[in-house]
Order: structure tokens, then C-alpha cells, then sequence
């Protein structure tokens, strides 16, 4: 047996033995979600267990270091372990932007002290943290950004308004862009950590289209912040910001779809055999949900053996989210009348129409699809102008 | 018919858009919305509605109403779609109108008056299932006594649980998927029997789930005539279609103009967006399939109001392209104003929504593109 | 009856008895239309006798005065008489493009002897004329031409080149803009006349990826034009020259379509039958195509009234041209592998395809697409910027 | 397997791409087409094919070929493609070779030493009508002597008149619509009673029509199993749809490439066209549609090598959307370049024209697509 079908073996015993049952049930809804953090209240004492064993292990984390709180699994490792939780329909024991975002910026520009601190903390869930990027006079000029940390000696105070800061008002901690040097666009940026509850923070949740209200305007009234609380150099921020945002961008494009090539349409088969015309459309859909699969799968391979353009994820993003969108479209359609409903059971809390309204952000956040095409137009087809 | 509107008609619209802006611009929408009304919609409002004349726009002069025709209908249509007024007109004044224009006159002088006086709302009870698909009416409603006993169940009937009276499509004879063999039935909100489930929709519209359970209607309740309410049903439903098409004609533009506005003054990157050519030319594209829809749409209710031949396929031409460029507009409108476009405060989101309904009601783009080709010989 | 049926019943009767019976059956092709000139052929006596006749009852061009060579007719009288010859089937007796072009700027812009002179020419089918404005440096960008005529008192020398002349090697006079002005882009371009065989010009055909050569390169090596052979105001030539454009991009957009609202799907039934997509898209494109002849109705009347925009042909063309695009892209679809046909006397020499390639020129010819969505963007839309 | 090249694969790449760059790029098919040369293409350039291994890509290595699967064929097809190299290959050495891979070995030993030396080509004889269908087969092969009787017609058949056999698909048993009951034939191009008209196509290759008056040919014609061809069909057919995209890839990139440098030097406004933005969008677009169908036509060919099961699925996938996004290529190419991409002189228009010929070749994005939706199950 190999070492990597060793470890497999020994992972699904492991998540066998303490993986609880009721967390091998796939979650309902947002609520059966763990984010962790100070204030989270978990819904059962199987969520608590499953996260703190995943905790003692490193699992909430498999491929971080052991220093750092993960369990040091290496990329086949962890995609062994993510098979194997897959199999047994293990729920993820920790959700959290930390995790997906924060952490492998920290990785990459954080001091041993901040790895060790708030890599750990991330780790065990104990602080959930929120992202403060946008402003509401920039949105894909992002260096346009205006909140202000001015310089005292020790410390920076900070005075501002952040915009689609998600779940702000449910996290512990923000990572924030925060100008440093107002006579610099774009190295005039840093990228500081604080404490959600440090004075002269407050939050306010936007309700959006959908209904819901995942992100918050958040605002800064001379909040102060240490300056050990800097990732990266001082005025390079926007380096750091970047290297998150292609991180982020991935994750959405991942979103263009299913998360597989499986169609709707054969269960939709009673509809679209009535409808011709709306047949064609899924049809038409199919063959282009199985090219950005196999596209993703192209990208993806091409990409850990670096091959691909630096800037094709802008790319992936635009053609991921585009037919998202598309999907939701069909979705729509095809469930007519029954998926206009808003608030029925029979609709499960319309969620069909409150799931097409929110792939509408889809070509929005994490850079519009307009300045995707931007990049990819200069950064890989190289045409001219500014 | 010239295609363009008479000094009358103009001074309709003039009428009518002042009223709307006045009376029910978005503000009034969200307002009902947010109070969660069980009716979706103001009476309030529908009594001016009748004081304005539009109530009884298509019932004829002699019988008090403007006496007026689809062109007219629909500029009033496209000032609420503009402005997202919440109101029974399209299913009451448009679509049940047209139904009960060809009833016998003891049904018209029990239903008109409360039309015409605002008081009254008719709901349109023919879906039965999620897609439009109107021959395929399995709602049966047998002989009995000195009438009929209707037993089935219809869906997506739009102010059904506030409607006086529900308009029933019900098979007298016939199979399933034929057009031959059904009745329609003005059925009293009251009938023993007949019990309706209110749901909210995207756009804030309530629409109720109806079930028929052997409820009696006697002989006199019939619209038309006994196995033919396919003609009826034409004709309210292709009422219905291009008055749906007149209104995403106004919710299409509301979201363009608006969109257009945004982008003369969002500033990115040191410049009003409006300057960057790629907007620029989705703009100018979309504004031409706005001002085609405008068009067919016109066309088709001109050709209704003549009586032509080929006014069902231009109807549902209209129908189709009505919704493929109102579709497009706020697709477009909530992308370019970008983050804020997703946001509950701000209206772009509530015109998607208005257009999702409207959509669907009465056959989708896809539905209709296809008969368009079967009407087209093909 | 009104003195417009009066006008029909005469119309009616003239034409029956003098449209030869030869010119009531539709147009084989390209070689039966009478384009008149000092070099034509005629295909029979028919065609001599039928142009003939109509010239001496003014009705190559019915609605011209009478002093011009025309019979003086209102627009509605036009308008009978196009309805009877499409009724009897007869065709036209003289295309041209001193018709649909030269005349409506002369008449607009023309002395009275030079309406008396060249107007009068083009109705008798005398001169045939092409028309000279782009050059290989300027397509869209069509004042940045070069082409030079140097002031000699009396005269112009002209120097330069044209591309994209239509049958410029058939043509007898051309009209064409020259540049007098270096100084001013705008105002600095006269519209001039000439003679084709003025020693110095020379015409090279131009083959198109539909095999046919319509066009030509024309060359202009020190032409000696007199001063009189001008049209309009000296360096005036650009607002004759955006009038004309309006009356191309109306005949361009007509295009956009069979004329008429007939489907193109009813005589493909066995074809579309068996494909359920393509059948989807055909419907599809007959939602657009009942859409844009409505929309051409209702511009009509708005035009005819003063209520159109001005620019709003230039949304027409766009739309027109698209449609037509895809109309023939479809055409190609259906047809299939016969649709590919070549040169076959079964595909008709291969007609299908060379109208299918033929039709890519629409959004390209008489302003392209691109230039026409800048211009409704900025001038009927207002959308900011240069 | 790993969606990217192996250093194998890359190698192949290099050297087809320098042999067609220099040997056969689009000055040659100019040079061939305006000969009105009656093959269509250069047997020269066929025999420099075989002797780059070319022509036995996909022959086992134990009968002298390559042994390479569609991976490697859809390298040269690319070549081919951005060059508009004029060649039997995709007929011959992809569509054909791989039906006599699922014949016996005489057969085998008859045919593949000619392909290997580029002295065969073999035509592929299938299509009785103007759209792909091949189940709607209805020339007929019946019981004759020691073998069958030919009767019937045939379309579309490419360098029909160019080759020395044609893998003719008849029907042995069941009726018009069936798949079973097809047998495949190698005909001689010499049988009696085979007549052919060669006709000029719109991107310049040689087709023929046709007809089989009471063919005879023996047993031993039969290409696998009498009633069972389908099998053998779709084998070729998946090969030819999978390869034909390779190719439109190639010649939807090459266009795309030509525009793109077009836009970088092109000056109009005082500004090089490349800076426009609603150029740039639409550039990036297509960019990213040329990349998709260059995914998923590696998806369908890796797939077709493992024998999976998806293998037809994701090949009637990649035939429709190389042909979607071929097209799109060709119609911005032609649009982008203006004017000049309307003459004769300038590439772009070749391009065009063979997207279309590829487009249509054993079934069109629309045909395939239909396919998927029924493959999806709907």
C-alpha cells in the first residue's frame, strides 16, 4: 500500500470514530453552519464535539503547519482527506473567511509571532474574522479607497466607512485596507488587523435583494490601532490585497455552477419536454456548463504546474460567474410560477428566487466582470492604451 | 394605423404618467410591501384608479366605461410598470374585461359597475401548473342540478384571495390538451367549496393556490359559451399577454432610464462610468431592443384593436420580445449600478423582480418564441 | 373616389399597358437589372423599351420635379405606384446610385442648373455614378482622409486614392469627397464631380470573399476637376457628404430582412422538424425579425412626422444589419451541406453562401456597427465623454 | 488524466506546427484553391504528411503506425486548422482509420500500408441528406451472391473523387430511423454502378455526390458486423466530430491571433482600434470562449483515449461548442478587420469560410447540443 493509501485508510477510520453522526447529515440551511468566533452559539453538542475534535487534530485546517494549528498534510493528503469526509458526508467542522482568506495572507507576508497567534487562533475558531475592502466611492477602483489611518507614534487612528464587509456584524476581527499615505495611489495602502470591538467601530447590515443580509457598511470613528496589528510593510498593503483577492476569485469561480457536470435538466425532464424552446436554452447551457468544467479542470492543472497566465483567474472568475448567473436564469425558468414563490414552505422560503437574485452579485464582488475583462484583455491578450 | 400615438392617446399618457408618478411612483410600492399587505396592493389607490376612468378603460361606452383598446390599456400599463404601481388592473380591467366583454349582458351589468367604480377585483384562475400551458386544463366541472360542479385546483392566480369573483377555466368535455371542450366560470370568492392559500411572490404580488372542491355554480355563471370558452380564453388571454408586454415595456424603460442616469454620474477609475465605451455600447444596444419591443408591442396592440388575423402571432411575438429586452434592461441595470444594485434600498432590484413576474405571467419568452414558430408554419 | 384612388386606377392602367410583360417576371439575378449609363448593355428590347417608357413619364424617379426629370408625384402617390408595380410584379426600370444618392444631395444642396444638368441625366439614365469616400487610411474615420485637390484658380488637381467605390469600374461620373483644406479636418472637404474618363483616373476591381467585385480602388493622379463640379459650399463637402450617409444607412437597414414578415421556417418545416435547437433559434430570430419590421414601421411614421431623432437612423442601421447577419447565418444553418454548395447549378452558383458572406459587409458598409453604437450612445443617449 | 500536454505531446506539437507553418500554411491552400485544382488538395503534401508519421497517427504500432490516440491527432488537426492546411487527414488518417481499426485484418492489410504512405485516401459516405442524421440512413445493401447490392445516394462525401475507397454506411435490415440494421462497406472507388459528381465547396474543398446503382461488392467488404455497424459508426463518427473540432479550434485561434494583431496596428480615430474598450471586452470574450472549447475538446479526446463512458457526451459537448466558439471567432474576425476583412486578398474571410464547411461536418453545434440534452436525459 502506498503511504497516501495508508493515510487514507487511517483518515477514514479517524473520521469514522469521531466524526458524530448527526454531522454526517448534509446541513439545512446557513444555521447548521459553525463560523466559530467569540459570540457563536452552536445548534447542537454534535457541531461543539465535531469542531473541537477536528480542532485537536488540526482537520480544521489539514494542510496548514502543525505550528500553526493545522495538522501539516500535504496538497494529496488533503485531497485525500476532503475525499474521504466527502464519501462519509462529513459536514465541514469550521467555516471561516480566517481560514479560506486571512490565513494564507498571513502565510505569505505574516510575521512567526502573528503565524503562531492568530493562524492558532483561526485554527480553534475562536475569532471570526471579516474582510474591509470596498468603500462606497470605490468599488472596482479599489485604490481609490479613502479611510485614513494617521500616524500617532505606537499607534495608527483610523477614521472611515467600509462597504460589503461580510458578516461584520457577527465577527470578531477585521482585516482591513486602510490608507497609510494619502500622496501614494497604490503604495500608500496597509493592511491592518484589529478587534471588531475596539471603540469607534460599528456596523450596520445591509439588506439586500434577496432578502438576507450578509454584509454590513461598517464604520470607523478614531479607532485605534497598535502597530504590530500591520501585516506586511507599512504602504504595502495592496500587495497583500491583490494576493487575497486571486484567492478570492477563485473561490467564486468555483461557484459557475454545480460544482459538477450533473444537469438540471433531467430532472426538470416533465417541464422541458413541453418546451421546446426553453429546452434549447438548457441544451445550449449544458454544453457550455460542461466546457467550464472541463475548462476549471484545464486551469486548475495548468496552474499548479505553472503554466497558466498569472491573470487567467480574472478570466475563470468572468466566465464562472457569467454562467452562474445564466444558470439561475434557467433555474427560473424552468421552475415558472412555483419559483416565483417568496416566503411559502411549499418554495422551501423561496429559495430559488432568492438564490437566482444573489448569483446577480455573483459578477460583482471580488471585481465586476467589466474590470475582469479589463484584465484580461491588457495583462493576457496585451492590447494597448492605459 | 399609423405607429404612432394620436393626439388623444398622448394626452392619455401625459394623464396617465402624471398620475402614476404622483400617486403610485416605487415609494407607494415599497410602502404596501413593507407593511406585508395581505393584497398587495392599495384599494385606495384602485378607487382613483376608477376616478381617473382607467378601471374601465375597455368596457364599452354604453355600459360607462372610456370604451377605449389595447393601445390605450397599455399606455396606462406602461406608466405602473414604470413606476411599479401595485394594482388589479392588468388581471381585472385588461384580462377579465375582455373575458366578460363577450359574456352575456346580465353577467356584464353584475360585474362592470364594481369594475368601473373601483370596488371590484376579478382574479384569473387558469394555470394549473408551473409553465403556461392553457390547453392543457384538467379542472373539470360536470352538469349537475341546474348548473355545473367544478372540482380541481389552479395556481399562480394573482390577487386571488382579494378577487370578488375568480374567472374558471374548466373542462366540460374533451381531453386533457385539447382546446375544444372548455367553459369558463365567473365563480364567486363565497361559492361552498372553493378555498384559496395566498403566497407572497419575488415582486411582492400575492398570488393564491386555489382548489376547487365540487363547488356549484349554476347555468348563468358560464362566460360564452359551454365547451367554447376556448374563444373567450383567447381573447383574455392574448388581453392579458400584450397588456403584460405594454407593462415590462414601462419596467424595462424605468430600469434603463434609471441605469442611464447612474452612469452619467458613478464616478470609477477618475471618470464617470458612462464614458467607458464598453458601457457605452451595451447601452445603445439595449435601448435598441428597448425601443423594438416598444414596438412590436404597439403593433401587436393595434392589430388586437383591428380585429386582425394576425394579431395572435404579433401578440405573442410581443409577449416574447417584451420580455427577452425588459429582461435584458434589468440584467443590465443591476450589473452597472453594481454593489448597490443588490441592495434592498435602492429600486433597480425591485424592477428584476416586477420584470420575473411579469415574465411568466400568461407564457414566458421561450413559450411563446414557440408558437410564434408554429403559427409561422413550422 | 379620392383623388388618390383616382391616381391608382390611372396608375394601374399605365402600367398595364406599358410594362412589357418580359419585365413583370422577377429578376434572375444581378445581369437583369437596368443600372442605365453611357456603357450598358441592354439584356433584351424589353428592358430598353421599359426604361424608355418610364423616362418620359418621369417615373425612373416618380417623386423628383418635373423640371429634374421626374414626374412630380406627392410622397402618397409615391407611394400608390410602388404598390401597383409590386402588385403587376414589374421591375424597377433603372437602379442607381445617382438615384438613391447623388439626386436627394443635389436637390438639397445643388445650384438649379446643376439639378437641371445632372438630375436630369441621372432620370433619363444617361450617367451612371459611383460614389467616392473611404480610403484604405479611413474607414470609420472617414474625415481623416487624404486624398487632395490643389487649388489652380479655375480648377482642382486632385491627388489621391478611394477604396470601397462601388462599381466604380462601371460607372461613368463619380462623386466624391477631396480634401481643399489641410488645415481644418472637418471643414476642409469639398464634395466634387467628375468624369471618370478625366485623363488620371484609373479603377481597380476589388475581389470580395464572396467572389464578386462589386468594388474597386480608384485612383486619382493629377485629375483636373473645374471649379463648377462642385456641390455645395467649398470645404462644405462633410455635410453633404452626413446627408448622404443618413439616406445609405436608411437603404442599408432595410435590408435586415426579406422585406417583409414572411418566416423563413414554414418552407424549411422537414429540416427544423428533425432539429429541435435550431428550430429554437429560428423562432427566436422570427421574434426579432417581427420586432424590427414593426420597429421600421413605427420609425417611418416618427420620421415622417419630426418626431424621430435625428441619429435614430443609426440605430436602425445597426439593428438591421445584425439581423440580417444572423438571418443569413441561419439561412447557411438550415441549408446545410447544400447551403455550401460553390459554384453547383444546383445551389444556384453557390448563392446561398456568396449572399451569407455578402451579408458581412452590412455592419461594415455605410458606418460600422461600432461607429453606430458611439454615435446613439453619445448623441441620443447622451452618454458623456468624447 | 491531467488536463495539459505531456513533454511528448508538446514535442508533437512543435514539430506539427513548424511542418505546417512552413509547408503548408495558407499561401499553399491559396496556391491550390486558385488552380481550381480538382482534389482540392497537394497529394505532395499528403506523402510529406506520411512521411512525418502523420497519416498512421492513430494506426497501431504493431501495423506500422504511431499508435497515438485523439490527443494527438487534435494536435495536427489544430495545425491544420490555423494554417487552413488543405488535406485528407481528418477523412483518411482520423474518421476512416479508425473504423478500420474495428475491421479484420485483411481489410486492415488492404488499406492502412496506402495511408501510411499517403498514397490512400478514403472517403467517408455517409450523409443521404442536407443535415447530419445518421440514423436516418436509408440507401440499401441487399443479400446478393456471395455478398450484398448497393442501392442509393450519398452526400456531402469530402475529396469524394479523390479517393480510392469509400466507407459507404447502408442499411442491411430495420427500418429509417433505427440504428440497428446499418452495416459499413468498403467500397472500390471502381465498384460498377458507383458514380460520383465532385462539386466545389464555399471554403474550397472538393465534396461528392453520390450515387450507388446495385453496387456489388462481397462479404469481405463488410466493415465489423453485418446489422451491427452503428457500433463502427459512431466510432468513426466520434473521431471525425472530435477531430473536425480540434480543428475548428485551430481555426477559430488562428483567426482570433490574425484579429488580435489587427487590432494592435490598425489606427482609426488617432487611435490604435486595440485601445477601444467595447473592442477589448469583446476580445477578452472571445478569448475566453476559444479557451473553453480548447478544454473541453481535450475533455472529450483524453476521454475518447480511457474509453470512458462519458467519452460520447463530452465529444458531442466539444463538437458544439468549438463549433459555437469557431464561429464567434470568424464573425468578430471578419468584423473587427472592417472592411478589409471583406476582400478576397486579406486570410480572415478562408477562415471564415471554413469555419463554416467545419461547423457543418458530421453534425452542427445545434444537432450536437440536441444530443446533450438527451444524453442528460431530458
Amino acid at each position: 500500500m502506498s503511504d497516501l493509501e495508508t493515510f487514507r485508510a487511517e483518515a477514514r477510520a479517524w473520521l469514522e470514530e469521531n466524526c458524530p453522526a448527526e454531522m454526517r447529515t448534509p446541513a439545512k440551511g446557513d444555521e447548521d453552519v459553525c463560523w466559530g468566533g467569540r459570540n457563536f452559539v452552536f445548534q447542537s453538542e454534535a457541531q461543539k464535539l465535531w469542531l473541537e475534535r477536528c480542532v485537536a487534530k488540526g482537520y480544521t485546517v489539514p494542510d496548514w503547519p502543525k505550528a500553526y494549528g493545522g495538522a501539516g498534510l500535504s496538497p494529496q493528503e488533503t485531497k485525500v482527506l476532503r475525499q474521504e469526509m466527502a464519501k462519509l458526508g462529513c459536514r465541514s467542522p469550521l467555516n471561516s473567511f480566517g481560514i479560506w482568506m486571512l490565513g494564507p495572507a498571513l502565510l505569505k507576508f505574516g510575521t512567526e509571532e502573528q503565524k503562531v497567534h492568530y493562524m492558532g487562533q483561526i485554527a480553534r475558531g475562536e475569532i471570526r474574522w471579516c474582510q474591509g475592502y470596498s468603500e462606497p466611492g470605490s468599488g472596482s477602483d479599489l485604490v481609490s479607497m479613502q479611510t485614513f489611518g494617521e500616524d500617532k507614534g505606537d499607534h495608527w487612528v483610523v477614521n472611515g466607512q467600509k462597504i460589503w464587509t461580510s458578516y461584520a456584524d457577527k465577527a470578531d476581527w477585521i482585516f482591513c485596507l486602510v490608507r497609510t499615505d494619502k500622496t501614494n495611489k497604490y503604495q500608500g495602502i496597509s493592511f491592518l488587523l484589529f478587534d471588531m470591538e475596539t471603540p469607534g467601530v460599528t456596523t450596520k447590515p445591509i439588506k439586500l435583494i434577496s432578502g438576507n443580509s450578509p454584509f454590513c457598511e461598517t464604520f470607523f470613528d478614531n479607532v485605534v490601532v497598535p502597530k504590530h496589528q500591520i501585516v506586511g510593510e507599512l504602504n504595502r498593503g495592496w500587495d497583500v490585497a491583490k494576493y487575497l483577492l486571486g484567492h478570492e476569485r477563485e473561490m467564486i469561480s468555483g461557484m459557475g455552477g454545480d460544482g459538477g457536470v450533473t444537469s438540471i435538466g433531467a430532472a426538470m425532464k416533465a417541464v422541458l419536454t413541453e418546451e421546446p424552446v426553453l429546452r434549447a436554452q438548457m441544451a445550449l447551457f449544458d454544453v457550455e456548463n460542461l466546457t467550464f468544467r472541463a475548462h476549471g479542470e484545464r486551469f486548475m492543472d495548468e496552474w499548479k504546474t505553472g503554466k497558466a497566465h498569472p491573470a487567467y483567474s480574472n478570466l475563470m472568475k468572468y466566465v464562472g460567474t457569467e454562467l452562474n448567473k445564466k444558470r439561475n436564469e434557467l433555474v427560473m425558468s424552468i421552475g415558472g410560477t412555483q419559483a416565483l414563490e417568496w416566503e411559502s414552505e411549499r418554495s422551501n422560503g423561496g429559495s430559488k428566487a432568492r438564490n437566482w437574485l444573489r448569483t446577480k452579485a455573483n459578477s460583482i464582488e471580488g471585481g465586476t466582470s467589466e474590470v475582469m475583462l479589463n484584465v484580461v484583455s491588457k495583462r493576457i491578450l496585451e492590447m494597448p492604451g492605459a | 394605423m399609423a405607429m404612432t400615438l394620436n393626439d388623444d392617446q398622448n394626452m392619455l399618457r401625459e394623464s396617465a404618467r402624471d398620475f402614476m408618478a404622483s400617486e403610485a411612483p416605487v415609494t407607494h410600492f415599497r410602502k404596501f410591501r413593507d407593511m406585508g399587505c395581505k393584497d398587495g396592493f392599495s384599494h385606495g389607490l384602485w378607487k382613483q384608479f376608477a376616478e381617473m376612468g382607467f378601471t374601465g378603460i375597455l368596457i364599452p361606452e354604453a355600459e360607462g366605461g372610456m370604451g377605449m383598446g389595447q393601445i390605450e390599456a397599455g399606455i396606462v400599463l406602461e406608466e405602473i410598470g414604470r413606476n411599479l404601481s401595485p394594482s388589479p388592473f392588468l388581471t381585472t380591467s385588461v384580462a377579465a374585461v375582455e373575458a366578460l366583454k363577450l359574456a352575456d349582458k346580465a353577467m356584464r351589468d353584475r360585474w362592470f359597475p364594481g369594475i368601473l367604480a373601483g370596488e371590484t377585483v376579478i382574479g384569473i384562475a387558469i394555470e394549473e401548473g408551473v409553465k403556461h400551458r392553457p390547453e392543457k386544463i384538467a379542472c373539470v366541472a360536470e352538469r349537475s342540478g341546474n348548473g355545473f360542479r367544478l372540482t380541481g385546483q389552479k395556481q399562480f392566480v394573482v390577487q386571488g384571495t382579494s378577487s370578488d369573483m375568480l374567472i374558471v377555466a374548466a373542462r366540460t368535455a374533451g381531453a386533457v390538451g385539447e382546446t375544444d371542450g372548455l367553459t369558463l366560470f365567473a365563480v364567486d370568492k363565497d361559492a361552498a367549496g372553493l378555498s384559496m392559500e395566498a403566497t407572497r411572490l419575488v415582486d411582492s404580488a400575492m398570488a393564491a393556490h386555489v382548489k376547487l372542491d365540487g363547488v356549484q355554480v349554476n347555468a348563468d355563471a358560464v362566460i360564452g359559451d359551454v365547451d367554447g370558452g376556448w374563444a373567450v380564453l383567447s381573447k383574455m388571454l392574448d388581453a392579458g399577454r400584450v397588456g403584460a408586454a405594454a407593462e415590462m415595456v414601462g419596467v424595462g424603460t424605468g430600469a434603463m432610464d434609471m441605469t442611464f442616469d447612474y452612469l452619467k454620474t458613478r464616478k470609477q477609475f477618475d471618470r464617470v462610468i458612462g464614458e467607458f465605451q464598453a458601457l457605452q455600447h451595451r447601452a445603445a444596444h439595449l435601448y435598441g431592443e428597448m425601443e423594438g419591443a416598444r414596438s412590436i408591442v404597439l403593433k401587436a396592440q393595434s392589430l388586437m384593436d383591428e380585429g386582425h388575423a394576425k394579431a395572435e402571432l404579433y401578440v405573442a411575438a410581443a409577449k416574447a420580445k417584451a420580455g427577452l429586452a425588459c429582461n435584458l434592461a434589468v440584467r443590465e441595470g443591476v450589473q452597472m449600478h453594481g454593489g448597490i444594485g443588490m441592495t434592498d434600498e435602492y429600486d433597480i432590484g425591485l424592477y428584476m423582480k416586477r420584470d420575473r413576474g411579469l415574465n411568466e405571467f400568461f407564457g414566458d419568452a421561450y413559450y411563446h418564441a414557440d408558437r410564434v414558430a408554429t403559427m409561422n408554419g413550422y
